[in-house]
């Protein structure tokens, strides 16, 4: 297993690579430039192709691509060339906030997931399940702005329980994360459903049933763990998203993240904000993506042994 | 010679139940499956119908009348710039849905292609095909967008094509999970060893007992579709306005949740309406393929 | 209604009675059953599939899926006491401790993604309030009994034979030391040679541990060679009971004659079998009087309605037959 | 339990949607019961808790430079002049005046010292300048500004590439200055911790969500304080809330009592909040819109132009946008520039039937389709939907073709478009505001593309020293009145609200109206 782990992070070195490359080509070949942005209305030709010069854009692709891979071994971000400010330290304050908001929306999208999901499967065709269906639409249909408005309407003005906005204790994180768990859950509940739908009928229930354990340890010792691959998938899907920051929980709560910056540097064509957040996120995503793998096998043993198999070519 | 007869009284023989005519049939006994193809189906309607319904023009604005509450008059209410957002539903209706549904198409089919490969074949093509999609979805969506749009150009076409592509991954991902998980069956080594095709082994064996996870996440993801393109039209970059589209129209009414909180939630409501019934009928479906499920 | 010689009786069920109800249609499995069952002896159920069995071993450990299953009434009195009044949280305490169950198929028993060594020590912990640790040696143990190093505690189901799951099966059954095993066709799944080697091994460890044990079975070899007395069911009705002897010597029903002429006898010089014509009814809707009659070569008129009275041919041995059968 | 605890968490959500939904139909004016938190009065230890609608990206002194992020820190850099009721008043300029058409003398005060130390000099205001230009700005004033000379400590002499005065008050005002030590001290120049001569420091700083002022004991200037160097506040803590609900949650529930820049959709809801008071102020911009005059349709075809001006109308653009707070423009010019002359009024004005007998005058009796090109994003996203309302109920059919801001620039140099919005800040002169549209200085033509010779013939004598005479300026308006080149719409307003006692606020009229944060009053 520990080959198997090293061999992936050993694959993490291409895909970053082949990241770079392909996320600078998109900056490249997308209409529009930075100078635009720094100017302003006052653009003109000649201011223009000043700024241009002094950021170097006017040289040829590969010598820019070359120039930036150069400045990444040596660690260096490069500045914004809106802001000024430097790529790195900015990363350095915004990850973490990202990061935290994200793993906890996501720990609470898993919790409220399979709870819902297991209660609809469980009681299936009763009230309960029905309930958890509508809830869980109601979390697909409206979008992420609108919960996370109502939350800050309800608990932040009316109720005056937490702050509305901001960064602070952690109590200015508890509506971002609930807010930003609430889209996830929908799609969790409906999995783990469906998943658990399937293995409730499964003989062994019955044997387990037989053996006088009670309703809900059934329920989360049997059940459970054999729906858990596909919810498993989605869990690590949806961390994956939550890693590029939600731009409208970081817009509605006034918590700058990554999120923010990334689309804020898309849209000035800033290329060493937009590189050095691809990166970023392209590591951690390929980090969440090998734990998932991982934990499938832990929970599967059929899938461990398709890992062992995988170190010595394609077994049958 | 008296006729072996082995004790089977004779029957006509077992009429050959076409799986088609079997799943209609099974769909049919189930009511909500039932209920959501109707929505779907009257949603569709809309969908074609809609600018002939609409009572007023889409795109007409008269200020003096914005901001209004839904009344006899408006029965929808009108937005910020005075139109009626009825008829903005009913014309944008289509719009929506051929964003939700075809980005979902691509996404769920180019994901249970690759989905497919790599989590039966496993190995090298497994790890090719994973970190390709590693790349992939480290793009951003908006980067991702913004270049499509400047090359394809704005509007419907480069939206979908960019939910799509971004969807392709976590389809892919799915797939090659639930396909993993069934690889080991019995039931498929032996169909190998009755020398089926790998092809052959994918699509009828392998596929249709991990298909469920995919109808879930196609039926869900049609709303997350439908808001996603409406992110992208905040930034300005997916659909352009005036086009009605239900997304777009639930962005508009973002500042107004408070004054006139009807612009977001009738649309919204309108995106659960089809999600809804793709969900009922998409688990209708699913249970009448899957011959395990007991009723 | 069946009254034996008062032995002990250690398990009686009283007109047991249990329908599966659908939206299209309402299947009475199991029609007002009645038998006992003697401490330390093995009781054998025979009849066709479809025949009820099943459903009757479900309804005694209470794990019947409830949406289709509606049990409509009957007593089942384990040591004086009725399972079927008993609550939910008694019931869980009755299950894996009083009387446990071993299914047919041991591919799908046994949970896929834990390990067989957990299963077993699980069912320990939850009855005999053992630490971990002590469970997993008494789980070892079990396996050792059931002829599995106890090396492989940690191992997958996936990793086993046919044969070698359906020993954890019994394991996991025999680990708290039942008074009563359900034994539903355990041996049908496997091939001959492992089947003898199981039904050893369950004879070995019942009478170890003096089991009483239900035996459900189509194969008339196992009820042979395992059990003491002998049901016969039919459409959801117990048709014949009586010792194995007076089963297997003279049987009185005309369908279990008919399901002696359908085995092949090694000694027996007839090259064919008679099999019984036609197939068992269907259970939506049940011919009136004795349901056997559709198929009963002595099948008289009388045998068409009415309530087939039993009678006891001779020393706890009871058949349900109005024909002239009934007095031989 | 699982089943209670399923139960529970639907109860308190369906609860929560249904408690937010009564509150939402009703304007939160049912806000807590009880006036909002007064501050206490006296000075000493007093906190204003201010939010502002646009988040920061660096904070040196040329970043803030840019509009729309000057609010926070004009208290913490200072400009050399200041333009208070009418009148310019000198912050770190103590006396200037002009020695010929196209240089200028300052006198700075001595002992000038930022919140670090550093004395502020005259090579501090050139390093500053230079600094400004080589950046690149938004303003395009930027272009007229030529060098500075730097003759002793405390005067320097400024040279501009125009003889507007105009254009040395508007640099004057809106340049924010630093001394190049605390620049180059600073690890980032300035990047995340501003260091400037103002009457606050700035002592947290937290990009994009929030900073803190607090007051310097050492300010340098003692007496007869202008405006801007008031520091009637302790601490000021500054929140960015780009989100309008919860701009409105915040003025509403008293937990701010300024809140500046405030988006116009949530006006009626704030102007019905109890104790909030609500200021709409012009905020020295005016907006219109500009036509391509090469090679199109609409460029030599006056009867086109007329027709699709008349066909738009202001007040509904002003009401569906800024819900009715913002002003008609219907004259050339701004009231703010000191040579601007009332009687410079457009001859247009909204009319569906002019509209249309100009555009069958204009040879197109049934209709013809013509190009907007548009920032993709807020405010112009939404004035060009309603623009290609009004022309389509005109017959004119409108095609929208959005840009990013990033690339809107290039697109408009490509010349594939008929109409655009074209705007700008800060008309102090009338030079300014027909540079702006006729704009010879930068390049051969203006980026609308004018090239009538009678045009420039007009525009160079206006433009050469000592041209800047009421007759060239009345020859250059009567051409505008004449050939309709550019349609004025309106004056947009900024929108402010006070509350926890607070009464007013003094605003820097002459740069897009933000606040001086300092000079709150009760």
């Amino acid at each position: 297993m520990v080959r198997y782990i090293l061999k992936r992070l050993l694959l993490m070195l291409p895909v970053i690579l082949g990241v770079i490359i392909v996320v600078f080509t998109l900056l490249y070949i997308s209409p529009g430039d930075a100078a635009s942005i720094i100017l302003g209305t006052s653009y003109t030709a000649e201011s223009a192709a000043r700024i241009r010069e002094t950021l170097g854009l006017n040289q040829p692709y590969l010598v820019q691509l070359g120039k930036y891979i150069f400045n990444l071994f040596r660690f260096d971000f490069g500045d914004s060339w809106v802001s000024g400010v430097s790529v790195s330290s900015e990363l350095i304050t915004r990850l973490p906030r990202t990061l935290l908001i994200g793993s906890l929306s996501i720990v609470i999208t898993a919790v409220f997931g399979i709870l819902l999901g297991v209660t609809a499967a469980v009681n299936q065709n009763k009230w309960q399940d029905s309930l958890c269906m509508v809830l869980a639409l109601l979390g697909t249909s409206l979008p992420g702005f609108f919960f996370a408005l109502l939350l800050a309407l309800v608990f932040a003005f009316t109720l005056q329980w937490l702050p509305p906005y901001g960064m602070g204790g952690p109590e200015y994180y508890i509506l971002p994360v609930v807010a930003n768990a609430l889209g996830g859950v929908a799609m969790l509940a409906r999995q783990t459903r469906s998943s658990m739908l399937e293995v409730i009928h499964s003989d062994f229930i019955v044997m387990a049933k037989a053996k006088g354990l009670r309703r809900r340890d059934i329920i989360y010792r049997h059940m459970l763990p054999n729906a858990l691959i596909p919810v498993l998938t989605t869990i690590g899907m949806q961390f994956a998203g939550v890693l590029g920051g939600s731009i409208i929980i970081e817009t509605v709560f006034a918590l700058p993240g990554v999120g923010y910056y990334l689309v804020t540097g898309c849209n000035n064509r800033d290329y060493n904000v937009v590189m050095a957040c691809t990166i970023i996120i392209s590591v951690a995503f390929s980090l969440v993506m090998l734990l998932v793998d991982l934990l499938m096998a832990m929970v599967d043993p059929r899938i461990k042994i398709q890992f062992s198999e995988v170190k010595h070519g394609r077994g049958k | 010679m008296p006729e072996l007869s082995m004790g089977i009284v004779s029957e006509p023989a077992w009429k050959k139940q076409n799986l088609f005519v079997e799943v209609i049939k099974r769909l049919s006994l189930n009511k909500s499956a039932m209920a959501g193809m109707i929505i779907f189906i009257f949603v569709l309607l809309i969908a074609i119908f809609g600018d002939m319904l609409a009572p007023q023009d889409y795109a007409a604005i008269n200020p003096s009348e914005a901001n209004q509450f839904p009344s006899s008059e408006h029965w929808f209410g009108t937005d910020n710039m005075g139109r009626d957002l009825l008829s903005r539903v009913l014309s944008g209706c289509k719009w929506s849905v051929l964003i939700g549904v075809g980005a979902q198409l691509i996404a769920c089919g180019g994901g249970i292609i690759l989905g497919c490969v790599s989590g039966f074949f496993g190995g090298k093509t497994d790890q090719l095909i994973m970190r390709l999609c590693d790349i992939v979805q480290a793009i951003p969506g908006v980067l991702l967008n913004i270049t499509l749009a400047g090359i394809l150009g704005r509007g419907i076409p480069n939206t979908i094509l960019a939910l799509g592509l971004s969807g392709i991954t976590g389809g892919t991902r799915l797939m090659r999970s639930s396909i993993m998980a069934v690889r080991k069956n019995e039931y498929l080594e032996a169909a190998s060893a009755i020398n089926c095709s790998n092809f052959r082994i994918i699509t009828r064996h392998a596929l249709p007992n991990a298909f469920a996870p995919m109808i879930v996440s196609f039926t869900m993801s049609i709303g997350s579709g439908i808001i996603g393109a409406s992110a992208l039209t905040y930034l300005g970059l997916g659909v352009q306005a005036p086009n009605p589209e239900w997304g777009a129209l639930v962005t508009a009414g973002r500042n107004y949740l408070i004054s006139a909180p009807y612009m977001t939630i009738i649309p919204g409501l309108c995106i659960m309406l089809v999600v809804l019934s793709l969900n009922l009928f998409g688990d209708g479906l699913r249970d009448a393929l899957d011959p395990k499920l007991k009723k | 209604m069946m009254k034996s010689d008062g032995g002990d009786i250690f398990l009686s069920v009283r007109n047991l009675t249990v329908e599966y109800v659908t939206k299209q249609e309402t299947v009475q499995a199991v029609n007002s059953v009645s038998f006992d069952l003697h401490k330390g002896k093995t009781l054998g159920l025979v009849g066709e599939t479809g025949a009820g069995k099943t459903t009757i071993a479900g309804a005694i450990l209470g794990v019947l899926p409830v949406p289709p299953a509606v049990t409509r009434g009957g007593e089942i009195l384990l040591d004086g006491e009725d399972l079927m009044r008993l609550d939910e949280a008694t019931m869980c305490k009755v299950r894996g401790k009083r009387v446990t169950v071993i299914f047919q198929d041991p591919m799908t028993a046994l949970n896929p993604v834990m390990t067989i060594g957990r299963q077993i020590a699980e069912v320990i912990e939850l009855h005999d309030a053992v630490s971990r640790k002590e469970a997993r040696v008494r789980a070892e143990r079990m396996l050792e009994m059931v002829g599995i190093p106890a090396a492989r505690y940690d191992e997958y189901p996936n990793q086993f034979s046919g044969g070698m799951r359906q020993r954890v099966v019994i394991a996991v059954a025999l680990a708290c030391n039942p008074e009563l095993l359900l034994a539903d066709e355990p041996t049908t799944a496997l091939d001959v040679t492992i089947q003898a080697q199981v039904l050893d091994l369950i004879r070995e460890l019942n009478s170890a541990k003096k089991t009483s044990m239900i035996l459900i079975t189509h194969d008339m070899g196992v009820v042979m060679e395992m059990c003491d007395d002998v049901a016969v069911i039919y459409a959801g009705e117990i048709i014949e009971t009586g010792t194995l002897e007076n089963i297997f010597e003279h049987p009185a029903h005309p369908y279990t004659i008919g399901l002696f002429g359908s085995i092949p006898k090694i000694n027996g010089d007839s090259e064919r079998l008679s099999p019984i014509a036609g197939l068992p009814p269907n259970p939506a809707d049940l011919p009136k009087g004795c349901k056997f009659h559709p198929r009963c070569p002595q099948a008289a008129e009388a045998c068409k309605s009415g309530e087939i009275p039993v009678r006891e041919i001779s020393a706890g041995h009871f058949c349900k037959c109005r024909g002239k059968a009934g007095e031989a | 339990m699982k089943k209670h605890s399923a139960l529970f968490l639907v109860l308190c959500l369906t609860l929560g949607l249904c408690v937010s939904c009564g509150q939402a139909t009703s304007a939160p004016s049912a806000a807590p019961s009880g006036e909002a938190p007064v501050v206490e009065t006296d000075s000493a230890g007093t906190t204003l808790k201010v939010a502002l609608t646009n988040p920061f990206s660096g904070t040196s002194a040329i970043n803030i430079s840019n509009p729309y992020r000057y609010a926070t820190f004009s208290q913490v850099y200072e400009t050399l002049i200041a333009y208070e009721d009418g009148k310019y008043v000198g912050i770190l300029a103590k006396e200037w005046k002009k020695l010929d058409d196209y240089t200028w003398q300052v006198t700075l005060f001595d002992d000038i010292k930022d919140s670090q130390g550093n004395p502020f000099t005259s090579s501090d205001v050139a390093w500053s300048f230079d600094g400004q230009k080589t950046a690149g700005h938004v303003l395009r004033i930027y272009y007229e500004f030529g060098a500075v000379e730097v003759v002793d400590d405390t005067t320097f002499k400024l040279t501009l590439n125009t003889d507007s005065d105009g254009a040395f008050y508007l640099l004057g005002v809106q340049m924010l200055l630093c001394t190049q030590k605390a620049s180059d001290d600073s690890p980032d120049q300035l990047a995340t911790m501003p260091v400037g001569t103002g009457p606050y420091l700035c002592t947290k700083y937290v990009e994009g969500s929030s900073c803190t002022l607090t007051k310097r004991s050492d300010y340098w200037k003692k007496e007869n304080l202008p405006k801007a160097s008031l520091a009637n506040v302790d601490t000021i803590e500054i929140s960015y809330v780009p989100e309008a609900v919860q701009m409105l949650g915040t003025i509403v529930s008293g937990n701010v009592q300024v809140a500046g820049e405030v988006d116009m959709s949530i006006s009626k809801d704030v102007d019905s909040a109890p104790n909030v008071l609500t200021k709409y102020i012009s905020n020295g911009t005016y907006n219109g819109l500009a036509f391509n005059m090469k090679g199109r349709a609409v460029s030599d075809n006056k009867a086109l132009r007329e027709a699709i001006s008349y066909a738009i109308d202001p007040q509904g653009l002003i009401d569906a946008v800024y819900t009715g707070h913002a002003t008609i423009m219907d004259t050339y010019g701004m009231a703010t520039a000191s040579d601007y002359n009332p009687a410079w009024v457009s001859g247009i004005s909204y009319d569906p039937e002019k509209a249309k007998e100009k555009l069958t005058e204009a040879g197109y009796p049934d209709g013809i389709t013509i190009t907007l090109v548009s920032n993709n994003v807020g405010e112009d996203a939404q004035l060009s939907e309603l623009i290609q309302g009004y022309l389509g109920a005109a017959g004119i059919n409108c095609v929208l073709d959005y840009v990013d801001p990033a690339s809107g620039a290039a697109r408009l140099a490509e010349g594939e478009w008929d109409i655009t919005h074209s705007g700008g800040i800060g008309v102090l002169d009338m030079s300014l505001f027909w540079g702006n549209i006729y704009n010879k200085s930068e390049t051969d033509m203006s980026m609308y593309f004018h090239n009538d010779p009678a045009l420039y013939e007009i525009y160079d004598a206006y433009k050469l020293a000592g041209g800047k005479t009421a007759e060239n300026l009345q020859k250059l308006y009567e051409y505008e009145y004449d050939n309709v080149t550019w349609l004025p719409l309106f004056n947009k307003h900024v929108f402010f609200a006070l509350s926890g006692g607070y009464k007013d606020i003094y605003l820097n009229d002459c740069y897009m109206s933000l606040p001086y944060l300092g000079s709150v009053t009760r």
